[in-house]
Order: structure tokens, then sequence, then C-alpha cells
């Protein structure tokens, strides 16, 4: 026989002042299956819980409602007192008449009602909870970071350093990531390789760290605590072991029309190639769609020129499978394409070029060896115009919603940079708003106007036309009212970043949620702004939104505490609220596994008795440690051979009922 | 004997239901059941198979039993009045009479079911000849002349006429009230229109039993279902060739108009309280013979065998040898895979 | 009419999903945005929890309108499940419309935990709807009724 | 017909099968019955006729669990039903032989009878005249007044699977066979009507019904071993339509349970004994699911996901049902 008891709380006046909390007790106690129902100022202070654990004890309840606040709030602290009482956790139902009932409606009486009916749901519920033992799960001391830029290499040398095993895996040849593309960072103006290298090496030399490059992930599946990873590593035609990195290889290839990446394609590169200077590691790529053995079978050079016999043509893609406890996203970012913003003539002018390329372009190891010159005749320019927001904060679906929140900074940088180096080069910004908040930001910006002569127009950009070897720009300045036309030689266009597209696919594969933006979700915006919530999944960097080098570096250590956190443990407790399939109603149809985001069901052939027939069935089977509960699998399931613990068919149904009543 | 035009049935309709309810065929979306008689409803004499029999109007599918309040910790239970309003069903053939037989020596031996009892009790039958019997009709094996339809009032459309016959002192009754309407043929009273009837029914009875002379099914042989041969025709390998096309439904159950299992439920209508309440049950489903232990017919073949083990040896055995099919035919027309009783009676009975 | 409509408490059952639609309805609560006291919420781990048995079995009980929130597409915790709900209400939505039950007893809107406002906006103008549509007597059952 | 009886005759013989599985010729000549036969002399009352309406995809579950190989003979439309329960691990195609039979046309017995016809023997299709052989001589009527419903707006003549063809061409054309009429014209009319009417139409129809679960037990997509009105999964276990609400609950679960999956056979409209347009339930959703995501036919392969199983990012809103307007 059941015997709830239900524990209604005032929560101060929250509750109290607008239901009677009088009435709700007498009309649980009322309840058939009820044995004892009480009520008390706050059920959640120590006082509280200790009545909620006498009465367990005293009257021998199997189940207990508690009348109070979110379940989102205090349905683990009541869980506990359960618990501790000796009554199993999941015997447990809030109705809560707080959040729902109390601050939502003013009229007593209909809140006290609401509040009665709310109560009754949740016995009629709790009368069919059953007891639930939540398992556990063994962690696998070891993380993976996928990204190896600034945000992944922090990450990683932070895990590393608190005496876990990480694995970063980077796409592409080297790590560094964007950081590695920049030159100069604001608002302190230091070289961005500067910082950036040593930390670099340190998590090359890391005897924690490994680091997978021209690799990726290529399936996910296990769940928080036992992450099974297919790593691609990607043919590199390099002997890693054997290569000194000594760059005769490069040099010598014959073929150098290939694009360079790493300069924004700017300039080219040898089909052999290690894409910058300070590359980790130090190994070169063939780039076999450029190379001319790969093309045509004939060349080779670069095995004759290489004196350690590195060079390896028949080298294949690797499989390299591994188990981790917990996986930190770090994709980063890249820029917009541009392709919808004709109007800036960036597709048609070389002088019309992104704030990155120009960051390629001011680097002494740039295309340009860091003379500021035109992409077109290699002239010094006489003036620049620099249009903001391209892309950014975009009302229409051609760019993106949001600001990208690190352009106003950098181009306060670029046009800094530029008066300083080449002080008769007039510069213009066009913005829409100028936005600094940062430590020494508006300072910075500031010193951009006030000292270094930046003109800045705020107002937009209509058109940039390319006229002789000018470009005319056609705006407005918005503060004066007025429409501008003017010459100059170059245009830098602050284009929005975006997540790096590849997230999807990798959100993908882990069931982490992400955004119409493709930045992936975090598990909440204020209090879990790391985690996504998806278990064992961590967010670092822009991956999770737009971020500066400072932002990035703090959240990257922020996911490092996380995961180590998390492998500190030597085992997690599971949710035992997942999907059960009762063998004897399954028909082995397979429509549950088709709609499982976790592929948590299998198919088996069991032995069945079903009432006296005895056959061999193919039936559903769920690993309760990858099923995350959603139901979605109930609902595909037309038997209803498949349901969910703690929120069961029958359990939601006698919610139905008891609302309807 | 009395007489009515057929053109002045609504009329006799409406004098029937002014005293009692009337149920008869009525046409509804395409088919034709029984119901209870309105005038905006249309009647339907014309189809000889109505797809549900008159079984209804005493047995009814569902019916409540009783119902549970618990208010405040109070029980209170409310048993389901009994039917006390006469009524009157209109139109059941001869073989839909001769099931309520069948249906009385079950619902009516000792323990009675009251509810049928009070039915049976308010009912008056009145029925109608077959006129021209059809090629699923079987009725004439069990003994059921259906030009002689039998029960309270027996009657025949003739042309444009109805002759009403009655039979019992509910008949009788019945045909009192509507005096002014039916035309008198008796032959003591009126000799000439008793004549005139006497001549037409007599004729209509020998077309009719002309007809079901021909029928392809009205001569099938019973013969081997006698009590003596329960455990041979029980253990006969023939119900595993048979049953295989067998669906499952309930088609033939609840279109038979013998067929009287059921089930009893609760429904737990929340603040209204809970309804016990029974309805038909087919042997047919899986779950007929379930029980807290198991099942105890655990494949389709026995729940197959048991249901025409029951209407051809079982009834008969503990009913001084009365079927308990009475040939209507409904399941040789509505089985989905044109299963029925006449191809179990033949390949059973040695014929096929 | 008027003193009819007055008098009407619509049944009113609203599934929410406890990743954001449950949340967004706390959040409605501590923002103190007021609607109906007839909306009653049950708490389900995903929208695509909801079966459709559910639905019709609140009308069968009496409910006057049902309303299922979830989170908004791209958005669920389980990264699908809000998917499979769409496909498989906006069916179920159709087929009632089709049996010739009034479509606006029927709603399915996506709140995420952030729009405590929406939520509330939504229940004031679904209770609204309920009201001008009336008591549902097209999927009654009788047994369950007064 | 005897092609069909020689063909299976050779393949029981030279072991390939282990049965057959037709249809046995009943005692009306309009009544054939779905039938095993296990041995070659059996075959003499195999029959194949217009009268042979039945689909037994079906009963291939159970076939599938009896030793060897059991040969099939399916009509065109029967192969989308065999396909699907492949698809759901229902049957076992590696123990199905199938012959896939020619078909124009399979018909309501009773609007034969009906139509006067007595004493039925056989029947044959030519063009658009039914011939039937009656004991008393050869009757004639036109043959849409004899079909039923789901033949008059056949899906066409192809064989979706099959080991071999009789009295069918390989490469016939995919797509609506000549009969065909719109199949969704119904559905139209209906969706068209005020919903108040629309109701009544329902109402007036769903009150028909006897709860004997022959739509479900004859249906291919209803292969579940214990349906949910069966058991109490959901409490809602169902024996009688007490209610007019459970008639609408059965009728909405079932169609919204085979959603995406039902062929469009025809079977559960064939066998109502009460005459419901059950298919007019089926066709809404099939109707509602090829506007709404692109035209499917459920078994038409073995490998897509069915629709209810699978989403885009762009699908349509529920909200679309209210904004199409009350009149829809």
């Amino acid at each position: 026989m059941h015997r709830i008891g239900v524990f209604v709380c005032h929560c101060g006046t929250n509750i109290a002042a607008t239901v009677d909390i009088d009435r709700v007790v007498a009309a649980a106690a009322k309840e058939p299956g009820v044995v004892h129902a009480e009520d008390y100022q706050y059920m959640c202070s120590e006082a509280g819980q200790l009545k909620v654990r006498e009465a367990i004890k005293e009257k021998q309840l199997t189940g207990i409602v508690v009348c109070s606040c979110s379940p989102r709030m205090h349905e683990n602290t009541f869980r506990q007192a359960a618990q501790r009482a000796g009554l199993n956790p999941y015997m447990v139902e809030i109705a809560n008449i707080r959040e729902h009932c109390s601050w939502i409606h003013k009229d007593r009486e209909e809140a006290t009602e609401k509040a009665i009916i709310l109560a009754r749901a949740a016995i009629a519920k709790v009368m069919l909870n059953a007891p639930l033992t939540a398992g556990t799960s063994r962690v696998v001391k070891r993380a993976l970071v996928i990204g190896g830029g600034i945000a992944g290499i922090q990450t990683a040398l932070d895990i590393a350093e608190a005496g876990y095993k990480v694995d970063i895996v980077e796409k592409t040849p080297s790590i560094g990531g964007r950081m590695s593309q920049l030159d100069k960072t604001f608002p302190t103006l230091d070289c961005s390789a500067c910082i950036l290298t040593p930390k670099m090496v340190e998590a090359a030399a890391h005897e924690n760290i490994t680091i997978y490059t021209y690799s990726e992930v290529e399936k996910v599946t296990g769940f928080v605590g036992d992450f099974h990873v297919e790593i691609r590593k990607k043919a590199r035609s390099v002997d890693m072991s054997k290569c000194t990195g000594c760059g005769v290889c490069q040099e010598k290839c014959p073929s150098k029309k290939a694009p360079n990446e790493f300069n924004r394609g700017l300039d080219k590169r040898s089909a052999i190639y290690t894409p910058f200077a300070q590359a980790i590691p130090n190994v070169p790529v063939i780039d076999r769609e450029h190379c001319i053995k790969f093309k045509t079978g004939k060349c080779g050079v670069c095995a004759k020129v290489c004196q350690a016999g590195a060079i390896d043509y028949e080298q294949k893609d690797e499989i390299i499978t591994e188990n981790y406890g917990a996986i930190v996203v770090a994709t980063g970012f890249d820029t917009i394409k541009l392709d919808k913003y004709d109007e800036y003539a960036y597709s048609q002018s070389p002088d019309v070029i992104t704030s990155l390329e120009l960051e390629r372009i001011m680097n002494a190891a740039g295309p340009t060896k860091g003379h500021l010159e035109r992409m077109s005749d290699h002239r010094a320019p006489k003036s620049m115009v620099f249009i903001q927001c391209v892309g950014s904060r975009c009302a229409d679906n051609r760019g993106k919603s949001y600001c990208s929140k690190i352009c106003c900074m950098y181009t306060a940088k670029h046009a800094m940079l530029i008066r300083d180096k080449y002080p008769d080069v007039d510069v213009t910004v066009f913005y829409i708003d100028v936005r600094t908040p940062g430590k020494n930001f508006d300072e910075f910006y500031r010193r951009a106007v006030e000292e270094y002569g930046v003109h800045y127009i705020k107002g937009q950009v209509g058109k940039v036309a390319p006229q002789g070897d000018k470009l005319l720009v056609q705006g407005v300045d918005l503060l004066d009212n007025r429409r501008i036309l003017m010459e100059t030689d170059m245009v830098v266009l602050a284009t929005a970043i975006e997540p790096n597209p590849d997230v999807r696919k990798i959100a993908t594969m882990l069931t982490a949620s992400i955004d119409t933006n493709n930045f992936l979700t975090e598990s909440h915006a204020k209090l879990r702004p790391v985690e996504s919530p998806t278990a064992g999944i961590f967010l670092s960097g822009v991956c999770q939104g737009p971020k500066d080098i400072p932002e990035t570096v703090a959240q990257a250590g922020a996911a490092a505490v996380k995961v180590v956190g998390l492998l500190a443990k030597d085992h997690l407790v599971t949710n035992p609220c997942v999907a059960k399939s009762d063998t004897l109603l399954c028909n082995g149809c397979s429509s549950c596994e088709k709609v499982c985001p976790y592929g948590a069901i299998s198919y088996e052939e069991q032995e069945v008795n079903d009432h006296g027939i005895r056959e061999t069935r193919r039936v559903a089977v769920v690993n309760s440690a990858l099923c995350q509960g959603c139901g979605a699998c109930t609902v595909a399931c037309p038997s209803g051979a498949m349901d969910l613990q703690g929120f069961s068919n029958r359990q939601i149904l006698a919610e139905v009922d008891a609302i309807c009543r | 004997m009395y007489r009515i035009d057929k053109s002045r049935l609504a009329e006799l309709f409406a004098a029937i239901s002014g005293n009692q309810d009337l149920f008869l065929p009525l046409r509804k979306a395409d088919q034709t059941n029984y119901g209870l008689w309105s005038e905006e409803e249309c009647f339907d004499l014309d189809t000889l198979k109505t797809v549900k029999s008159a079984k209804d109007c005493f047995f009814p599918q569902s019916e409540v039993l009783y119902r549970c309040k618990n208010e405040d910790g109070k029980l209170s239970i409310d048993p389901q009045k009994l039917c006390d309003r006469p009524f009157v069903v209109f139109g059941m053939r001869a073989c839909d009479v001769k099931a309520i037989e069948v249906l009385d020596r079950v619902f009516l031996s000792d323990p009675v079911d009251t509810f049928y009892a009070a039915r049976r009790e308010h009912g008056i039958i009145v029925s109608l000849a077959c006129h021209e019997p059809e090629e699923t009709c079987f009725c004439k094996n069990f003994g059921i002349d259906a030009a002689e339809p039998g029960a309270d009032v027996e009657t025949w459309i003739i042309e444009d006429s109805l002759y009403w016959k009655p039979l019992t002192e509910k008949g009788e009754a019945l045909t009192v009230s509507l005096a002014g309407l039916l035309e008198n043929a008796d032959a003591a009273s009126a000799p000439d229109a008793a004549e005139k009837a006497e001549k037409a029914v007599a004729k209509e009875q020998s077309s009719i039993r002309d007809i079901t002379e021909k029928l392809p099914l009205s001569h099938l042989n019973l013969s081997r279902f006698k009590p003596e041969n329960t455990m041979e025709l029980f253990d006969s390998p023939l119900w595993e060739e048979m049953y295989k096309p067998c669906l499952a439904c309930g088609t033939c159950t609840f279109v038979c108009p013998t067929c009287q299992c059921y089930d009893i439920r609760d429904f737990d209508g929340g603040k209204n309280g809970v309804q016990r309440y029974r309805c038909w049950d087919s042997c047919m489903y899986s779950d007929f013979t379930m029980m807290a232990h198991g099942n105890l017919r655990t494949s389709q073949m026995q729940r197959f065998r048991q249901r025409f083990m029951h209407k051809l040896v079982y009834y008969p055995a503990n009913n001084d040898g009365l079927y308990s099919c009475v040939g209507c035919g409904r399941c040789v027309s509505k089985c989905p895979a044109s299963l029925n009783i006449v191809k179990v009676i033949k390949k059973m009975g040695g014929e096929a | 009419m008027q003193v009819e409509n007055t008098e009407f408490r619509p049944k009113i059952v609203a599934f929410c999903c406890n990743w954001c639609s449950y949340a967004g309805a706390d959040l409605a609560g501590s923002s103190r945005l007021a609607y109906p006291a007839d909306v009653k919420i049950i708490r389900v781990p995903c929208s695509c929890r909801v079966n459709p048995m559910f639905i019709l079995r609140a009308f069968q009980r009496g409910a006057d309108g049902v309303i299922l929130c979830g989170c908004h597409p791209g958005d669920c915790h389980y990264t699908t499940g809000n998917y499979y709900t769409r496909r498989r209400m906006t069916l179920l939505f159709s087929m009632l419309d089709y049996l010739g039950v009034e479509n606006g007893r029927t709603r399915v809107e996506w709140v995420s935990a952030a729009e405590g406002v929406k939520f509330s906006t939504t229940m004031n103008e679904f209770v609204a709807k309920i009201h001008e549509l009336g008591e549902n007597v097209r999927l009654e059952d009788l047994r369950c009724k007064n | 017909m005897q092609e069909l009886i020689t063909r299976a005759k050779e393949l029981l013989a030279d072991g390939t099968v282990s049965r057959v599985l037709g249809w046995k010729k009943g005692d009306m000549g309009w009544d054939p019955e779905p039938a095993y036969f296990e041995k070659e002399e059996d075959l003499k009352d195999f029959v194949y006729n217009p009268f042979c309406g039945a689909n037994l995809s079906k009963y291939l579950i159970a076939a599938g669990k009896l030793e060897g190989t059991t040969l099939v003979f399916l009509k065109p439309c029967d192969t989308y039903s065999f396909n699907q329960l492949t698809k759901e691990h229902r049957v076992k195609r590696e123990k199905t032989y199938i012959i896939g039979v020619g078909c124009h046309g399979t018909l309501k017995a009773e609007k034969v009878l009906s139509a006067g016809i007595k004493g039925i023997e056989d029947a044959a299709i030519e063009g658009d005249t039914l011939k039937v052989k009656t004991l008393y001589g050869e009757k004639e009527m036109p043959l849409m007044d004899a079909l039923l419903e789901r033949c008059k707006v056949c899906k066409g003549k192809i064989h979706v699977v099959f080991d071999e063809l009789i009295g069918a061409e390989e490469g016939e054309e995919a797509g609506p066979g000549e009969l065909a009429g719109n199949r969704f014209a119904k559905v139209e009319e209906l969706e068209a009507m005020p919903p108040k009417e629309r109701f009544a139409f329902w109402q007036e129809q769903l009150s028909k019904c006897i709860r004997c679960n022959a739509c479900r037990n004859v249906c291919p997509a209803c292969s579940c071993l214990k349906c949910v009105f069966d058991g109490n999964q959901f409490d809602s276990s169902q024996k009688a339509n007490v209610d007019t609400f459970e008639e609408q609950m059965f009728h909405i679960i079932r169609a919204y349970h085979v959603a995406g999956r039902c062929t469009d056979c025809g079977e559960c409209s064939r066998v109502c004994p009460e005459g419901i347009p059950l298919q007019l339930l089926n066709r809404k959703f099939i109707k509602d699911i090829n506007t709404f995501y692109g035209e499917y036919q459920a078994g038409a392969d073995t490998e897509s996901r069915a629709p209810l199983t699978d989403f885009t990012f762009e699908d349509v809103e529920p909200g679309i049902v209210s904004e199409r307007g009350g009149g829809r």
C-alpha cells in the first residue's frame, strides 16, 4: 500500500501570501494514499528537511510530495533528504506551487485551488513512481581537445598541468590557430607570435599532451566519463619520426602554385609545406592536390633532396581510437564569405581586403614581408578606408545578427599601427557604433582618434567601386547628415566572424546543442557558461560565442577546471530516468532506434516467454549509460514497449487525469 | 391476422414509439443496423441482414453495471437501474429470433442475468419473414423457418401490405394498442379480409420455403457434431489446417446473433467515480483467456477451435441438442479472411 | 453570452520540456508575469516525450485545450527531440482538425528558458482562444463530464 | 492461374520452397480464403481471380517463423506492404520466395452480389467490364461498380519486390494504374467542409464502429505483438466503444501509429464490416506527409527513413494547421 507524505512549504510569504496553506494541507491529506500532510515555513531549510526525514521514518512513508518552489531549485535537496531517511530518492515529486502558482496569481482563491490541483497531480504521479537506482560509470582519465588554437592550447596546458593526459586534435598541419596569423594584439600592441609560440612549444613539450595535427575527429560514441573517439590522422606523406624540419624540400619543390592558406591566399606556397615558420610540429605536409608526384607520378624531387629519407608517398590515413573522460570543443572561427556583399567590390578589386588579410600584410612573415602595400600594384597606399560591421549586426539574412565583438578593437589597432608606421597614410573608419567595453579598450580607441588622427565617421558605406587605380567609396556621415563620396587606395572590411563551419558536424557527433548561428550552446548562459548541456562536453573559445584573446584564454582555463573536476572523480553517478524496453511488447521494428540521438538503442535476438509462448524475438535493448532520457523513443514506439523511467506513460497520464479531474 | 398498407409503416412506427421505445433496422452511413426509431431516421426493411444482429437490444455491446464513488473518503456504490420500460424490436428475422432462444438459455438459467432478464421481460419482438433469403443463409439446417419467424408478433411484407399476426399475450397487447392502425383480417370478424390475407401469406411462405430449399448452403451435414464425438472433433488435425487465415479479429463474434461472451471492466471517470461495465468480448482475441497465471489458450488455433466447438458441440451438449448457430450467414459475408462456420461444418463434417 | 463566458473556467494542460519551457515558466513566475490559473503545467524531459495519447487523454478527461512547449528548434537539450515533436504534432493537429475538432484547442509553442515573457504571453493568448472556442464537446468522454 | 499452379508445383518439387501461400477456392466462388499449400496435390484448390483481394504479406510474419522458405503470391500493391514489413524486421526476405502476380483490380463481393449476380463460380476482368461465370450463365457488370475502393485509385502495376513475375511485366511504369482516380479527392472534399460538417461526417461514420479490430488485425502496418488498445501501457485498453470518445481515440491513434508506414493497401476499408471509409484517415496522413515533407510512399523501398522518424531543420510548424484556416 502507498503511504504518501505531503509537505507544503510557505516559502516565507512567497507562497503563503497567495496560497491558503492550510487548505492545501487539508486537501492533500484527504487524497487516497496520503497518510501524512504538514506544512512549514521553509521546507528547504535544515529544520524543514528534518521534518521530512522524521515523517518518512515515523510514518514509514513510501513516497513524498513537496509542494514548494520549482523542482529545478530543490528537487535534488529533497531527494537527498529522502535518501538520508532511507527512502529511495526517486520516490520524491515536487509540486511547483511558487513559480507556477503563487507568484503569478493574485486571487487567493484561484491560487489555492490551483495549488491543490498541482499537489494532487504530484500525488497521483508519486504513487506510480518506482524506486530507481542511479548506476555508476567509469571515468577515463584522459581528455580530448578539439582544435589547436589558443583556446585549445590553453585548455590542454591547464589540464596537463593538473596531471591528466590530454590530446589535441588539430585539422591543419600545425597548432596555433587564428592567433598565429595575427600580427599584433590589442590593446597592448604586443606581438602575437611572441606570446603564442612559447605556449605552442610548451604544449608540444608537455609530457601529458599528445598533439595530433593534420587530423580530424571522425566518430564519437560513448558518454560522459567514457567517450570512444576515432581520430583520422590524415596522410602527411612525411614521416614525422624522421623529418628534421630542415626545410630543403620546400625550397626545392617545383610546384609553387598552391594558394597559401596561412596568408589567406594572398600569395602562393609550395606543394610540400609547413604553414608558417614557427609551426608545431615543424614537419611539412605534402598537399596531394598540388603535388606533381601525386598528380602525374613524375617528380619526386622532395624525396631526392631529403637527407633524412622522411618523404613517404605511400603513407595512408591512419585511424586512432582512444577513450576520453571529457571532450573540449575549441574549434574557433573563420571570417564569413563575402559573396553576398558585392557592393564592397571584394571580389572585383584586390585592394579591397579583409582585416585578417591586412594582418598578414602587416606581418613581417606575410606576403609583403610586412610592408603595407596594395596587392594590385604593390604601391604603398596614400589613403585607406576601414568599413566596420561587414556582415555583423545584420538585420537581413545576408550576414549575422550578432556583433562580432573584436572588430572595433582590431580596427583601432590597425588604424593606429598604420598611422604610426606610415604617418602619411590617411585613415578613415566608417562605423555603426564603436564598442569598447574592456579593460583599457576605450582608452586605446581614443588614442587612435586623438593621438593618431584616425578619422572615424559614424555611418555606413553603401558602395565601393573600383575606378581607375582608385576605389570610390560612397557613404553617409550620420552625424553631419551628409553623403560622402571619397577616393581611396585601399579598403579594409571588418568581416564578421562565424564559428568554424566544421563545428556543426562535430556538434552532431557530440550531440552538443548548437544555435542557429552555429555557436555551441552553453548549459546555462550565466551559471554554466563553459559546459555544453551534454554532459562531459565543454566549450572553449569562439566556438561558444565571439571573444577576444584574453576572454578566450580565461574561458579555456575555466573549461580546463571543469574537465579536471570531472577527471578527478573515479566514478560518475548516472541518471536513472532512462528509457526501458519491455521485451514482451517489443516488435523489434527499429522505430525507436531511428529517433535516438545517442545511439543508445540496439537490437538483440532474445529468448522470451510470452505467457507460455516461448520464442526468439528481435527486441530493443537500451544502454542505460548512453541514454539521456529524452523520451523520443517512447513516442516512436507504436506498441508502447518503450517507456521512460521517472516519466513513464502511466505517470504522465496520472498527472493529466489529476489535472483534468 | 391484421394488415396495414406498407405506405403507412411510418405511422405504425410513430404509434408504437408513442408508448414505448422502438428499435428497428435503420439506414445510416450506408449500413443498416438496429437503432432507436425517430421520425428523422430512415428505416430499412429491405436489407435482409443488418450488420449487427438485434442482439444489442437485449444484450448491448456495453452496459454499465454499477458506479462507485469516493467522496472525501466516503465510498458509495450506485447500482445501475434495470430496464423498466417496455420496448419493441421490429423486423427481426427468423434466425435472430431463434438466437434469442440461444441467449435465453444462457442468461435466464440460474444464476439469472438480471440485466438481460429485465430487457427480455420488457421487450416485445415483432418478427419479419424473409422475402428472399440469400445465398449466405443456412438457417434451414437448424430447423428455422424463414417463412414463419415466430416471436410475439410475426409479420410478412407482401407487395403493398404488411401482414401482422400476434402470437403471444405481449403481441396481442401490442396489437390492441395499435387497433386504430391495423386493419382487422381475423377469420371470425372479417372473413373476407382474412381469407385474402391467409392466401397471400401462404403463397409468400411457400415461395420463401422454395427459395430456402434451393439455397446452396441449406443442406449441410451436421450429423458428426454430437457430444459423443467431442474428443475426436477436438483432437482433429483439421483445425490446424483451417485456422491459419484467421486474423484473430472479432468480426464473426460481434456480428453473430448468438455469441454471448462478455468481459467486465472498470473505467475511472475521475470525479464521476468508477464505472464497472461489461462489454462483449471475443474468444478470438488473444487475451480472452488471459488470467493472472497466464493464458490457457496460447495459439490462435485453440481459440478458433473453441469458437466452433462451442457453437456446434459444447453448447448443444448442454442445451438439449440446440446448436448455438442459427445460420444467419453474417460471418459468411463479413469474415475478412473468408473463414466461416459453414467451411468448418463442411470440413469437420467430412464434406470438404 | 457574456455571463456564460465569464463563468466558463477552461481546463488547460501545458506540457513543458524540462530544459527550456519549464524553465521559461519558472522565469515567468519569478518575473511575476501573470497568466490565468486555468493553465496547469506537466513537466516532461523533452517535448518529444509527449505522446499523442497524452493529448487525447487530456481531452477525454475534460481538458478544453492542450498546449505543448519545447525548446526552439535547434536548441533542444537532446539535440533533435523537438524536430520530432514538430512533425508529430503537425500531423496530429491536422488530423484532429480533419475530424472536425476546433484547431485552436491544440498548440505548440517554442519557449526558451530566457523567454518568461513569451511564456506568459503565449498562455494568455491560448486561454483567450479557448474562451473564444468554449467548452470542448467534440472530443469529450461523457463518463468524465459533470 | 494454371501458370501459377505449375510454377508453385515446380518450386515445391525442387525444394526451393517448403510451402506456398496463396488463395484457396471458397464455397461460393466469391469467397476465396488465404491458404497455405504444402503438397503439390493440395494446389488443386488454388485459385487466383479478382475476388482474391486479401493482401498476403502480413501472413509472412508467421510464415517467417516456420522452417524453410515460403512461396507467396503478391499483387503489386501487396509488395509495398512486404517491403515495409521487411524494413521493420517483421518478415524475413531471405525466407520468402515472392512471385509477383499481375492484377487488374480486385472486387468487393458484396457489390457483385447486390448487383443481383448469383451463383458465382468465377470472374474475370476484360477492359472495363467484369465478366462473371455463374451457375446461370455468364453475367456482366461495369468493372467500376464492382471494384474495391482502393482499386479505383490503383497505385500501379509495379511490383517493388519479387523473385519472379507471372502475368506481369518487369519494368512496368511506376505511378498510378490505368484506373487511377485522385485518391485524395474525398480527403480534399472533407477538408473543404466546415469543421462542424466534418465532425458530423466522422461522428456518423465512426459511430458504426463495433470494435471488432478487423481493420487493425488485417493491417500489415499494425504488426504489434500487443496493441496498445489491448494492453495497459497507456491505461488505454478498450474492448468496446463505450463512449464516442473511444471510437475517436481508437481510430485516431491507429491511423497515427501507421502514419508514414501505411502503404495505402486498403485492407482496413476492405474488411470493415460496417463499411467505414478508414482509408480516408490514412490518406489524410499520407496527403499531409506529401505536402509537408515531400512525396513519400511507404514500402517503396526498405531503407528510407519513415517521415515520423525523420526531420529537416526547415519543417513546417504545427501552427500551419490553424494558419490554413478553419475551413481546411
